[in-house]
């Protein structure tokens, strides 16, 4: 019998195993990105940014140049990077709470810069590494060490959506929100990631995509239930789709008959 | 080529960060420094490079980072408030091994203080504001020929040794207009040996990776203790400072930045009184002077040590003359100016005469 | 030779351009210079004043406590700036907006109707220039021929026009 | 017939995969690895199609998959 | 009442600043010390105060700023990063002369480091990591016991003196667990005096302004000359320590924190082998313990200092003793603990034993 | 013959003259600040928080409890002072610089947390104090002394639109942009200003004025000048109006009925 | 007939009174004030409706305004 | 009587509740106690270790460098802390999941299959009270019915019957 090897580790992905939780969204979602850089062809010219968070490690993860800034400050420490080598592809990588509390004013202005970079924003509605405080993220009546009656909108305020709130800017670019918790979700959450980047690599400014995903060890749930709450409870709040896309409708069009579509280098036949 | 010019200490200091090889400036507007950010908005993009106006200090250090990291000599100024905003910045920078160059434009303080020259951020520039292990290199520049001519050796020193270097200099410095002639030919970046440890194409060799951290039990501890070598390597090779007729001198005053020309006006007016004042003024305040210091206090008996604050550098004076001599302390803080007068005023209070 | 001046008057007098040129004049001439404006909290339209040394030998402070000259371009500035002069020092008033006598005998006073020849030349905006005149003229720390040389190094974006206005009005104010 | 392979090293039993696999293939080990955790194995390897959903899935990586290349139908 | 309870250092700090009255907290996460925020969430609302969850650590001390001037007592803590953060906040607070409490529980760095403990904030907090002429009363705590207790002086302090303090722990402190006893009644803020600056209801008063700033000339150089007296009076009068073994001695340790109790558990070490050791344990690292320590020099020829950085207190030391005795340093940074073992061996080689 | 008195100084500001240029918005803002507090009887029971910028004076100028806090924080500043005295309207007054380039997480966060505060935002498309650099603001084009040839896109970014920024987001609250460059504009923008603090005042949530304010100094033109460059570049960038009101559709026709209106003080018989 | 009141050690002769004023009542004079500026005044004291317009938008609030009382009328 | 413990395992054996636990009833029989936990950047699932001190004297140093006892409850464990028992020391052995055999002789070493026993209690939750009970016997440094009076105190949200089988685990500990 002759078989064919139809999934594989990219090589945008180092060696070292992972230290998420079982069943932690950002071991899916670096995958994504790194197959994405992978297949883009840019990998020797990737500059990933890991930020603070549980993903930190990130710059273990990634097969490309990585650098790991302060809490918050990926969208600054791109800028300067890719200020400085506009021939690079430059991504950031960002939790909630890097990105949407500490990180809130970097976020906003490199957006209205519309720098040409890519962010990849980890949704989880939860600070995932420092042991389950709120996020700007963490939905009304969601307990965390920090609400533990659940979030009082009284006292803790509302969620922010990040996509919405970004998307009124004059700044050109592309926001989106999907989501990895489940197959299906994962095969669009990889199309707009590759999307992102392939804004970026045109040149047509800062590109942000939203993912929700699951942490089971903060919501306190098994690595099922996580994928249940992010289906019946995250998604509904945080609804997922484009926000902005730079491409014309044309363009959409051209897109959509050439394709910068997903090949999971899977074989249907 | 290199003319003698009338310039603003200010625009001095950036024309000077430009012509070592700067080529990318992110800030944030702060009286006393704003000739800073206002020039290099022309000057930089002038000869190929960048200039940013970032949403904050916190956002502009962090820019910094990033574009250092690419490998090119990079700059940010502020004032007090702006520079304490960048102390976490600062102390990643320092943990990355990243080489920068900053300037702290200094006013009164703390807090909103005010806009007037002052000297109050000693400290903070000496013993790193921010949290944990690590030391900037400190020039303390006194005149708008030092402003220009400074920055060149800040990043010469900053590169040798991946650190970040700063001048610090009270507002008078940066407002004040002086000749200034350059002493240095332009450094062309192409010129600069290449880094081995900076991001940018991979193609043909390792991934690299720039980081402040390291989780590892015991790792991290090497690797801060190594910091500490090199800082004391710092410590031992580049100390800089200027000796004014020391030999015999009855007093000797330390001071830096504008205090110390003030200061330096005041000899002739020993020299009137049969008084010999001597004056030791610290060019890197870290690296402080302390060996020559230590000498000093061998020969004479009085210190003075003159500031544009409440006692800071004279900490670092007493912990050089270790109990040899006395040490007096001479301050006008947040605005106040000592004047020549003063300043012999307080020379012959203490030497009684 | 040593000169500490003081330049004062309101925002919009040119003081801070006269002292600039001031000290740009000096520099050509080989002598060692100062130049330091004030820079306060007050918001444009205020008081504005500038501190210049001029020096043959090497200028440690840059500091004018007590200048050898005072220029008062307005009133409020007399009152601040008055009593800092040296004794034996000098004191120009620009009369045209200064009414206030002072009260130091132990310094030479010369008022300069600076306003009203300016006027006369064309532009009130030439006043500076008129106790910049007079200043060289009085303290000799300054040849006049090497101030009109710098001017349009420091009016780098005035017109011919301007520029003749202003050399006019510095040899009226050698004339007072 | 087609199959996966899971990497024991990397595999932290989460589930994932085996919820995410349409046929009812995989299930978690009841011995647990050196690593602590309990890895996902094949229970029914006949059903396995080879369609990578369980490593769309997988956060760890941790599956690889064969598909097997039938010699008929030269064509797709 | 006060019972012997078993509880985390960081657990007993918060509960120890809710005792002595806080009503107000606001913080943001940060290991290792997010047990402190964590049970002002629930504790906090308990007796009618306030816990907010800030979105930086730059609006936390911000959000401070705003509830002291309301005259209540507030308290924020962190880790070196968002300590770092803080210094603006923490410089206006000084020159707004506003009481407020915080803590860093120290953290390995440079940078991010690592979340071990160490003790590499020395010099942030003793010399004030923002811009400009104030201290901060540092008080470092050994026990579980005292980080409970130790609030309680800090709020009384920071209330007299209207300053901030602050609890500086390495993060064994703050993660270890031991029995304490809260030694004082809890305080009800009802029966704390009124204060006469503080904004709220103007009725039947003038209005009142908290700034930090004065922009007419010369003004500002006077307050902060009598911010300098302030200062100055704190260190005459708030320096608080531990003496252990000292008299006799034939060597005199200096530590604080845990560093002090590895340190102490050498004492028998030593007493085996007939050396006696002391030790000194600064409790307030500002104001410092200058003056005992310059007595003890006079007294005992050499002085270990050990700490869990690369050097930082050692400068404080060598300040205070002039010369006097011979000063050595150990030091374990970013995560590592020195043993009892390590400080004997240490103490042998020092002593030639 | 007699007469009366129809426009006097406002018991809500000091004695002290104001020390801004010439034709400034600030004057202005601060005048109707003031008479709205006095209006509604609040004066004795209001803390107002002055920003770093021109208006660090307002601490002078405003006849309550005032607060000087650091660039940028006044909403964190004014979090704290609410939350301690829910019982005091509590004001936070910030330029363009301070309230959206500093302070830009700040803004956001208050508002997400619907803080009960309300927000003057001065928005002169530069930064006034400290000599005319760039605002997050400054138009497209528009000359400052850090966008010496013109802001120009892709450099400096695009100008942000505050309330368009903070509309979408879930917290209730009021969002305005009025401006005071000439008489007709000044009414409606007191009646905006008078309307937020009642919004407060019925604890209703985060209000933002947003007002479009003339800086003839930095905008390098004569008081004249500046209002004309007010009406034509500023407002069809910056369009007035509401952006979010907490009040239900009844509420709002109540309004009208009973009026919050403005009262100048003034008669027309 | 109604005034205004132009404090002088307030107004910094903006002008923007000036243009307000719908029956051009107001200019600037034309010597300057201690302050150093030129200050609004009354030019055409007799058009003066009291409409407070230049008040309104005075941003140093320099202006008071006072309205003729008319003694007929007694309602309104 | 000075007992330094290192108490080492997988997350999610109950090795920090376990130390709180000693210390907790350390503390209840009035001796001197200090407890820490290791706080390493390991996520969940990682390994998780502690430290405890129980003393009739004052602890100084909360540092436990060399343990006296060394309490592991899975390989890894064993690989890391091993070296740095004292000699002389104790070394409590969960053989149901270490299969490598120690190389220390001059340490006495338990070998204690606690899984198994605590499966047969009810539960492998409880394995942590079996290697409890086991150095509460050979060392002496606790009371076994501390440790029992302490458990609802800890285990604060734990079921009577939870607390039983907990009880039951201690006991068959002190069998081994
Ligand atoms: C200045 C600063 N503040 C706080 C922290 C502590 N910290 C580390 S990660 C983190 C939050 C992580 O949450 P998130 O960004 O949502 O990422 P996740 O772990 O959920 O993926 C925080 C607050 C820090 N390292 N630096
Ligand atoms: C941390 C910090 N950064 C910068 C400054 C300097 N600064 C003072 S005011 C100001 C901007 C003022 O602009 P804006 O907020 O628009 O107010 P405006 O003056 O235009 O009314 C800046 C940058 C400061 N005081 N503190
Ligand atoms: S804590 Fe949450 S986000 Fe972090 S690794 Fe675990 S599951 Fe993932
Ligand atoms: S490849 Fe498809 S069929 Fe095979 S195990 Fe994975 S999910 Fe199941
Ligand atoms: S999804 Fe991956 S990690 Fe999870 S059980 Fe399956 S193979 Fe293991
Ligand atoms: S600079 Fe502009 S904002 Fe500031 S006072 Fe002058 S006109 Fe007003
Ligand atoms: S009140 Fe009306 S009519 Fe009278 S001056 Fe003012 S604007 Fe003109
Ligand atoms: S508007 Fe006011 S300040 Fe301007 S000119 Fe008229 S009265 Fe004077
Ligand atoms: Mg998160
Ligand atoms: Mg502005």
């Amino acid at each position: 019998m002759k078989e064919k090897k139809v999934f594989k580790r990219t090589k945008g992905l180092t060696d070292i195993p992972m230290r998420y939780c079982p069943g932690c969204g950002h071991g899916i979602i670096h995958r994504l990105v790194a197959e994405v850089i992978e297949e883009l062809g840019v990998l020797k010219r990737t500059i990933g940014i890991a930020p603070v968070g549980c993903s930190v490690f990130a710059d273990e993860y990634f097969n490309c140049d990585m650098i790991q800034p302060a809490h918050g400050r990926g969208p600054a420490v791109a800028t300067g990077i890719k200020r400085t080598r506009p021939d690079c592809i430059v991504f950031s990588y960002q939790g909630d709470g890097d990105l949407a509390s500490i990180g809130m004013a970097e976020t906003v202005h490199a957006c209205a810069r519309s720098e040409n970079i890519t962010i990849i924003f980890v949704n989880n509605a939860i600070y995932g590494m420092t042991g389950g405080q709120m996020a700007p993220t963490t939905l009304i009546g969601m307990k965390s060490t920090t609400t533990p009656f659940g979030r009082d909108v009284k006292v803790a305020g509302y969620p922010i959506k990040v996509c919405e709130l970004l998307a009124p800017l004059e700044a050109p670019g592309y926001l989106v929100r999907v989501s990895v918790h489940k197959a299906s979700q994962v095969m669009k959450a990889k199309k707009a990631i590759k999307k992102a980047f392939q804004v970026q690599m045109d040149g047509l400014g800062f590109s942000l995509v939203e993912i929700i995903s699951p942490c089971p060890t903060d919501w306190f749930l098994t690595s099922l239930q996580a994928v249940e709450f992010a289906e019946k409870q995250m998604i509904p709040y945080f609804p997922l789709g484009e926000f902005k896309t730079p491409y014309k409708k044309e363009e959409v069009k051209k897109e959509a008959k050439e394709g910068i579509e997903v090949e999971y280098r899977t074989d249907f036949n | 080529m290199n003319e003698k010019i009338l310039m603003k200490g200010n625009e001095a200091l950036a024309e000077g960060a430009v012509r070592a090889g700067c080529r990318f400036f992110s800030g944030y507007p702060i009286t006393p420094q704003n000739e800073i950010p206002e020039y290099m908005s022309w000057r930089l993009p002038e000869v190929g490079g960048t200039f940013i106006q970032a949403e904050s200090e916190v956002s502009a250090i962090n820019m910094l980072f990033g574009a250092s990291a690419c490998g090119i000599r990079v700059m940010t100024s502020s004032s007090g408030p702006g520079i304490s905003l960048k102390q976490e910045g600062i102390s990643y920078i320092s943990g990355a091994e990243l080489p920068i160059f900053y300037a702290d434009i200094m006013r009164g303080g703390p807090g909103l203080g005010n806009i007037a020259p002052a000297q109050g951020d000693y400290f903070q520039a000496t013993r790193g504001g921010g949290h944990g292990d690590y030391r900037v290199i400190v020039f303390a520049p006194n005149s708008v020929s030092e402003m220009g001519n400074f920055p060149k050796i800040c990043y010469e020193l900053a590169d040798k040794y991946r650190v970040p270097t700063m001048v610090l200099a009270d507002g008078l410095l940066g407002q004040m207009m002086e000749p200034i002639v350059y002493n240095f030919e332009p450094v062309d970046p192409k010129d600069l040996p290449e880094k081995d440890y900076t991001l940018g194409c991979a193609e043909g060799r390792e991934r690299r990776v720039i980081r402040s951290y390291d989780l590892r039990p015991g790792y991290l501890e090497k690797n801060t203790l190594r910091l500490g070598e090199k800082f004391k390597k710092i410590e031992e090779n580049e100390v800089r400072y200027e000796k004014i007729n020391l030999e015999g001198a009855d007093i000797v005053i330390v001071a830096f930045g504008t205090a110390s020309r003030v200061c330096k006006s005041a000899i002739p007016l020993g020299k009137e009184d049969g008084i010999k004042i001597g004056l030791l003024r610290p060019i890197t305040l870290w690296p402080f002077p302390m060996k020559v210091l230590n000498q000093i206090a061998d020969k004479v008996e009085n210190i003075l040590v003159v500031e544009m604050n409440i006692g800071q550098m004279v900490e670092d004076v007493k912990l050089a003359v270790e109990g040899k001599a006395k040490v007096h302390f001479y301050g006008r803080p947040s605005g106040g100016i000592p004047t020549t007068e003063e300043i012999f005023e307080q020379v012959k209070k203490i030497l009684k005469r | 030779m040593y000169q500490g001046v003081i330049i004062s008057g309101f925002g919009g007098q040119g003081i801070i351009s006269a002292g600039i040129l001031l000290a740009y004049s000096g520099m050509v001439e080989g002598k060692y210079v100062t130049f330091f404006p004030a820079y306060g909290a007050e918001m444009r339209g205020g008081t504005a004043n500038c501190s210049v040394v001029v020096s043959s030998e090497e200028v440690a402070s840059p500091v004018v406590a007590h200048p050898d000259t005072l220029i008062v371009m307005n009133e409020p500035s007399l009152l601040r700036f008055e009593p800092s002069v040296k004794s034996g020092g000098l004191l120009l008033l620009n009369s045209s907006l200064v009414s206030a006598k002072p009260k130091r005998d132990d310094a030479e006073t010369v008022f300069i109707p600076a306003n009203s020849i300016a006027e006369k030349i064309g532009t009130i905006k030439v006043a500076n220039m008129v106790m910049l005149g007079a200043f060289a003229k009085k303290t000799g720390a300054i040849n006049i021929d090497s101030i009109i040389k710098t001017l349009p190094k420091v009016y780098t974006k005035a017109k011919e026009d301007m520029l003749k206005k202003n050399e006019e009005a510095l040899r009226k104010g050698m004339e007072v | 017939m087609s199959r996966i392979e899971v990497d024991e090293k990397r595999c932290k039993g989460c589930e994932l995969c085996v919820i995410a696999c349409p046929f009812g293939v995989l299930a978690l080990s009841d011995v647990f690895s050196s690593t602590g955790y309990y890895p996902a194995k094949m229970v029914k390897p006949e059903k396995c199609t080879g369609c990578t959903l369980c490593a769309l899935v997988c956060p760890d990586v941790a599956i690889e998959v064969y598909k097997e290349v039938k010699k008929t139908g030269a064509k797709k």
